[in-house]
């Protein structure tokens, strides 16, 4: 097992470790304590990169996972853990900011609270508009937000532009009077 | 670049510079979106006195197209069209670390054969970066002989990948499961004349470059990284390397067939924008050797795709995973989420330029010169289309 | 509406009090009194033998932005190196829109570039072209359903010749800059004045989506 | 001096000469870049197609009275300069307004035109314009030492401030050339001449990776064209320049063509193979080597004479 996990379990009641691979394991921390958790991480364990934060919407579970990848590169390990908001119908879930650990973790935070709606209060400039600009709409990148839709009432979509169940359709235009054609004559070349 | 700013402008009681744009002792600069000295489409906000930067700040999202938003619209295979665009000037990467994710989150592994076929298009793909950035280095100093050279070269490697994938830019060479062919005929001898014309290169790149007293008046002591910034900033791959840190994924943490090869990347300790290009100039060296070992210890055929499911029908399990590769800016990882169904849940791209150009390159740039922004941001290798995605 | 426009005006673009060299406050709107609030007018199109000269010169002329908007502008270098060398035909980089009379719009625009191209066409001096590189300023491309990234270019700004692929390869640009010298030195390379008449039709369509609309209706 | 209409006819026409001579040099030059590139580059009578081509756009811009005056001070710079020096040595009619002190004047008509340039360039409101003005000052003051210590030096072998009789001087064989015969003057006039010429390492007021591109960001159509006449004169202009202090002048139209290539082919291969350097550093670059050569030169001319 990895070093820390342990750690993890015991001090900070860590739960659903999931070991992808050797060097590589997710594991979920409960919100509270996942600070300290990280700063345990980075201080004692080693894990001194932030690879980065990332959300993840589980909207059918009523969940908004954050992910946070931490590094040890002496030991060539990678945690990440996993924290699991409630998820709100509207955006504004809030979580404790990092940017005293690594200071770039401001700029994942300003990017979660724009594409996600995921709040970090003090974290500065969390407030700025990072990679949109004028955007009225709820945060794009939660489940909810439909962009085709979004893109054909905005944006003038040029007509011509058709979408197929490709096996239905592949049937038809090989022999649209048989549309089984295509299955029996990929039995008959196995058979054969 | 040193940090001290105690001396000019004056600083409020939380370190922040007093920066009053009315009384005309500073000035507001912009360089970019439209600035020939950016690398791409992003912006700098710069704060000037004279010809001092004392504040600056990266805008960015000029070429966001919410990859990560559609890629949760399509279908796994579908989704190797889309990401390669990710990154336009390397884009076998993003297919490395999406395949690789389909793959180890479907359970499939892939044939010996193909493993070598895609460390070949990896290392083409570095190559022909690195033909651009290294010489591109010294363009960005106005010395624009070694770029033109350098894409000359550039465009017989585009030829070569157009040989093995049909295409030139994009090749969707590497898709779940595999590769898409085999090498075609004669491609090793073709490839390695190609090589022996790129050794000829890296010698006049030395002596009109490296040994170029201008280029090392200017690049020396130019953006410094300390080596205790490269963790608490996030610096990776050639840039970390030239700050003393040994940091490339297919050392640390192997991947395909690279433990099989002999390669040592180099490191230095100076860190400013001179290690940096020396740095890269030895990462082209050695990926022109490790092409040709991988040509030489290649298997002649085999197979070069592993069954795969319908993957029109293509469903996951529930599943998470991080998958990384060394590109040519540093550490490139996919953080791939499925959920059981035929999309991925959450696909996040992390390149090094998102830490490159953020809080690192707002920091290198106090102090310096209006004239350095470019060398600065070019020898960290910053590709906008990676922060943004 | 007012207010929506405040939200979105950068801090130096706000109305405030500034102190004069010779010691007096006085109030300044950047908007109204640093831009000019001028609307363009359509310039006269000559006709025979002396137009005739200046269509060609104006087309073995071209000078192109050095504005890599997408991905396109990979494809870029290629063109101004050894390989294939758009010099031989007379089409230069320039560094400023105000030097350069054709604009490759090189692929897919997010909003935020759009609102920037906007800008830098509008500063060029006519008559000037748009070459628009890649499906995605066709038909959105790729990008067909991203929230963030127009489908069709020619709802926004007037295109003289769309270069199609993804992306497209260099030799399919430099036939299409050979397409755009037919189409000027047949005359026909005056769509900069379709854009000053149709202007009201081209705003509309651009503050539809850039909502952030904190410049004067022409950037001159 | 001859202030007859056929004398201004004369120098009209080889204003005119010059300014064709010139367009074909600068493509030439870019010709020969390329071909260093392993390109093929631009079409010989390029130049002339961008001159008609910036005619034909429409001008629809202003920034105030001084933006339209820049670039007409930019090209009294180029035109004064060519009208106070002699063209051909030795002939009557190609001796344009040559006087006995027209080295003197030259020196200040060539900061005109930059002086002038800067007062248009700052009046059109982009910054880049103005730093690079700035940038351009400051080189072009540094430049100014040591081109002035060569100038005086050489002066000072000839007692004369005039072009025709420091070409008269260095007639009658390669080795009079002021090159032979004070070599020390002439390595601090040419070093200056790279200043001067503004050619890479010391492109500073056109940066393109830096500041795009320096002072005429705004300008456009038929400013530029005037800016662009007004460059391909001083480039020859400048090579004259040189070429009749160290180089012996032209006595034939050949040999001005032949020399003032040559001349102006020497910054150009330096700025191919080095790349650009700060304005901090080339100031001090100036005031450092050239500077210390040209005092040194000053000293031995004024010894041996």
């Amino acid at each position: 097992m990895q070093k820390g996990i342990n750690n993890l379990i015991e001090k900070f009641g860590a739960s659903d470790l999931v070991e992808r691979r050797s060097g590589l394991s997710f594991i979920t921390v409960d919100q509270t304590k996942a600070v300290a958790a990280i700063t345990h991480l980075k201080d004692i364990d080693g894990y001194t990169v932030l690879s980065f934060i990332t959300a993840a919407d589980w909207i059918e579970d009523g969940k908004m996972q954050l992910t946070y990848m931490l590094n040890n590169p002496a030991e060539v390990a990678e945690i990440a853990i996993r924290v699991m908001l409630e998820r709100k119908k509207e955006a504004g879930e809030s979580m404790e900011t990092i940017h005293h650990l690594w200071p770039n973790a401001k700029k994942w935070q300003q990017e979660l609270k724009e594409m996600y709606g995921v709040d970090f209060p003090t974290s500065p400039g969390v407030n700025d508009s990072f990679i949109l600009e004028g955007w009225d709409d709820m945060p794009p990148n939660r489940r909810d937000f439909d962009t085709k839709q979004y893109a054909e009432d905005t944006f003038f979509p040029r007509g011509g532009r058709v979408t197929h169940d490709p096996a239905t359709y592949m049937r038809e235009q090989l022999d649209p009077k048989d549309p089984q054609y295509y299955t029996k004559k990929k039995k008959k070349d196995i058979n054969s | 670049m040193n940090e001290d700013r105690s001396l000019y402008p004056e600083h409020d009681e939380n370190g922040k510079p007093i920066i009053d744009l009315e009384s005309h002792k500073f000035l507001k600069l912009w360089q970019g979106p439209q600035h020939p000295g950016i690398t791409g489409n992003m912006s700098l906000e710069l704060t000037v006195s004279g010809d001092e930067i004392v504040e600056s700040k990266t805008h960015v999202g000029y070429l966001h197209r919410g990859f990560e938003k559609l890629l949760e619209r399509r279908l796994f295979v579908q989704c190797m069209p889309t990401s390669i665009r990710l990154c336009v000037a390397e884009p076998d990467p993003n297919e490395y670390i999406v395949s690789t994710a389909v793959e180890e989150l479907g359970g499939i592994e892939i044939p010996d054969n193909a493993k070598w076929l895609r460390m070949l298009s990896l290392e083409m793909a570095r190559l022909q970066v690195l033909l651009r950035g290294v010489p591109g280095q010294a363009g960005t100093f106005a010395l624009g002989l070694g770029y033109q050279w350098g894409n000359y070269l550039r465009d017989l490697i585009l030829d070569s990948f157009e040989e093995l994938t049909g295409g030139r830019v994009y090749h969707m060479y590497i898709i779940p499961g595999g590769v898409r062919g085999n090498l075609p005929e004669g491609f090793k001898g073709r490839m390695l004349e190609k090589l022996k014309l790129i050794d000829e290169f890296v010698v006049k790149i030395d002596k009109l470059i490296f040994q170029n007293v201008v280029f090392e008046s200017r690049a020396k002591g130019l953006g410094h990284i300390p080596k205790e910034w490269v963790d608490k900033y996030g610096v990776y791959g050639p840039a970390a390397r030239a700050s003393g840190v040994m940091r490339d994924v297919r050392k640390t943490n192997p991947y395909l067939n690279y433990d099989q090869l002999d390669f040592e990347p180099h490191v230095t300790t100076e860190g400013d924008v001179y290690a940096r290009s020396v740095v890269r100039y030895n990462d082209l060296q050695m990926t022109v050797d490790m092409i040709r070992q991988i040509l030489d210890k290649m298997p002649d055929g085999g197979d070069i795709r592993a069954q795969t499911p319908n993957v029109l029908h293509w469903k996951i399990p529930k599943g998470e995973t991080y998958v990384k590769c060394e590109s040519s800016r540093g550490e490139y990882g996919m953080y791939f989420v499925t959920d059981g169904s035929d999309k991925p849940r959450r696909a996040h791209l992390k390149g090094p330029s998102y830490t490159h150009a953020n809080a690192l390159l707002d920091k290198l740039l106090i102090n310096a010169n209006i004239a350095d922004t470019a060398a600065i941001m070019v020898s960290l290798a910053t590709c906008p289309p990676e922060i943004e995605r | 509406m007012e207010e929506k426009k405040d939200k979105f005006l950068a801090p130096e673009n706000e109305v405030r009090q500034v102190s004069a060299p010779d010691g007096s406050i006085i109030e300044v709107d950047p908007l109204k009194d640093y831009f000019s609030q001028e609307k363009p007018e359509p310039y006269k199109v000559g006709s025979g033998p002396v137009e005739n000269f200046l269509n060609w010169a104006r087309a073995e002329s071209l000078w192109v932005l050095g504005f890599g908007t997408g991905c396109g502008s990979i494809e870029i270098p290629p063109l101004v190196t050894p390989r294939f060398d758009m010099y031989r035909f007379g089409v230069q980089m320039r560094a400023t829109p105000r030097q350069s009379n054709v604009f490759i719009i090189s692929g897919y625009l997010a909003i935020k570039t759009l609102k920037r191209a906007i800008r830098a066409y509008e500063q060029m001096p006519s008559p000037k072209y748009i070459v628009a590189l890649g499906s995605c300023t066709i038909n959105g491309g790729m990008y067909y359903d991203s929230y963030n990234t127009i489908n069709r270019l020619d709802q926004y700004l007037p295109v003289d010749a769309y270069i199609a692929g993804c992306m497209p390869r260099p030799e399919a640009l430099l036939a299409g800059f050979a397409e755009l010298k037919k189409l000027i030195k047949a005359g026909k390379g005056h769509k900069a004045n379709e854009y000053v008449e149709n202007l009201e039709w081209y705003k509309t369509n651009q503050k539809k989506i850039i909502k952030d609309w904190n410049m004067p209706d022409y950037n001159w | 001096m001859d202030y007859s209409i056929t004398k201004f006819l004369w120098s009209l026409l080889g204003l005119f000469i010059i300014l064709n001579w010139g367009m074909l040099m600068s493509s030439t030059m870019r010709r020969v870049g390329a071909r260093l590139a392993g390109r093929i580059g631009v079409p010989m009578y390029q130049p002339w197609i961008d001159l008609a081509k910036l005619m034909a756009l429409k001008t629809w811009l202003s920034h105030g009275v001084m933006y339209y005056i820049g670039p007409v001070f930019r090209l009294v710079g180029g035109v004064g300069m060519f009208l106070f020096m002699p063209i051909i040595f030795g002939s009557e009619i190609w001796s344009n307004y040559s006087f006995s002190g027209d080295l003197i004047l030259l020196l200040y008509f060539q900061s005109f035109g930059m002086l002038g340039m800067a007062m248009g360039a700052s009046d059109s409101s982009s910054p880049h314009a103005s730093i690079g003005i700035s940038r351009g000052l400051a080189q072009f003051a540094a430049v100014e030492v040591p081109m002035t210590l060569a100038v005086i030096a050489i002066a000072i072998q000839h007692q004369t401030f005039s072009f025709n009789s420091i070409m008269e001087a260095q007639q009658g064989g390669v080795l009079n050339w002021t090159i032979f015969t004070n070599p020390l003057a002439s390595i601090a006039g040419m070093l200056a001449m790279l200043g001067a010429m503004s050619h890479s390492p010391f492109n500073l007021v056109k940066a393109p990776n830096e500041i795009p591109i320096g002072p005429p960001t705004e300008y456009h159509s038929s400013f530029l064209s005037v800016l662009r006449t007004n460059s391909a004169i001083i480039h020859v202009v400048e090579a004259a320049l040189f070429m009749n202090l160290f180089f012996g002048g032209a006595d034939t139209w050949l040999m001005y063509i032949v020399k003032t290539f040559f001349v102006y082919f020497i910054s150009v291969f330096v700025g191919m193979v080095f790349p650009r350097m700060k304005v901090e550093d080339s100031v001090r670059w100036f005031l450092k080597w050239p500077t210390a050569v040209g005092i040194i030169a000053v000293l031995v001319a004024a010894y041996w004479k």
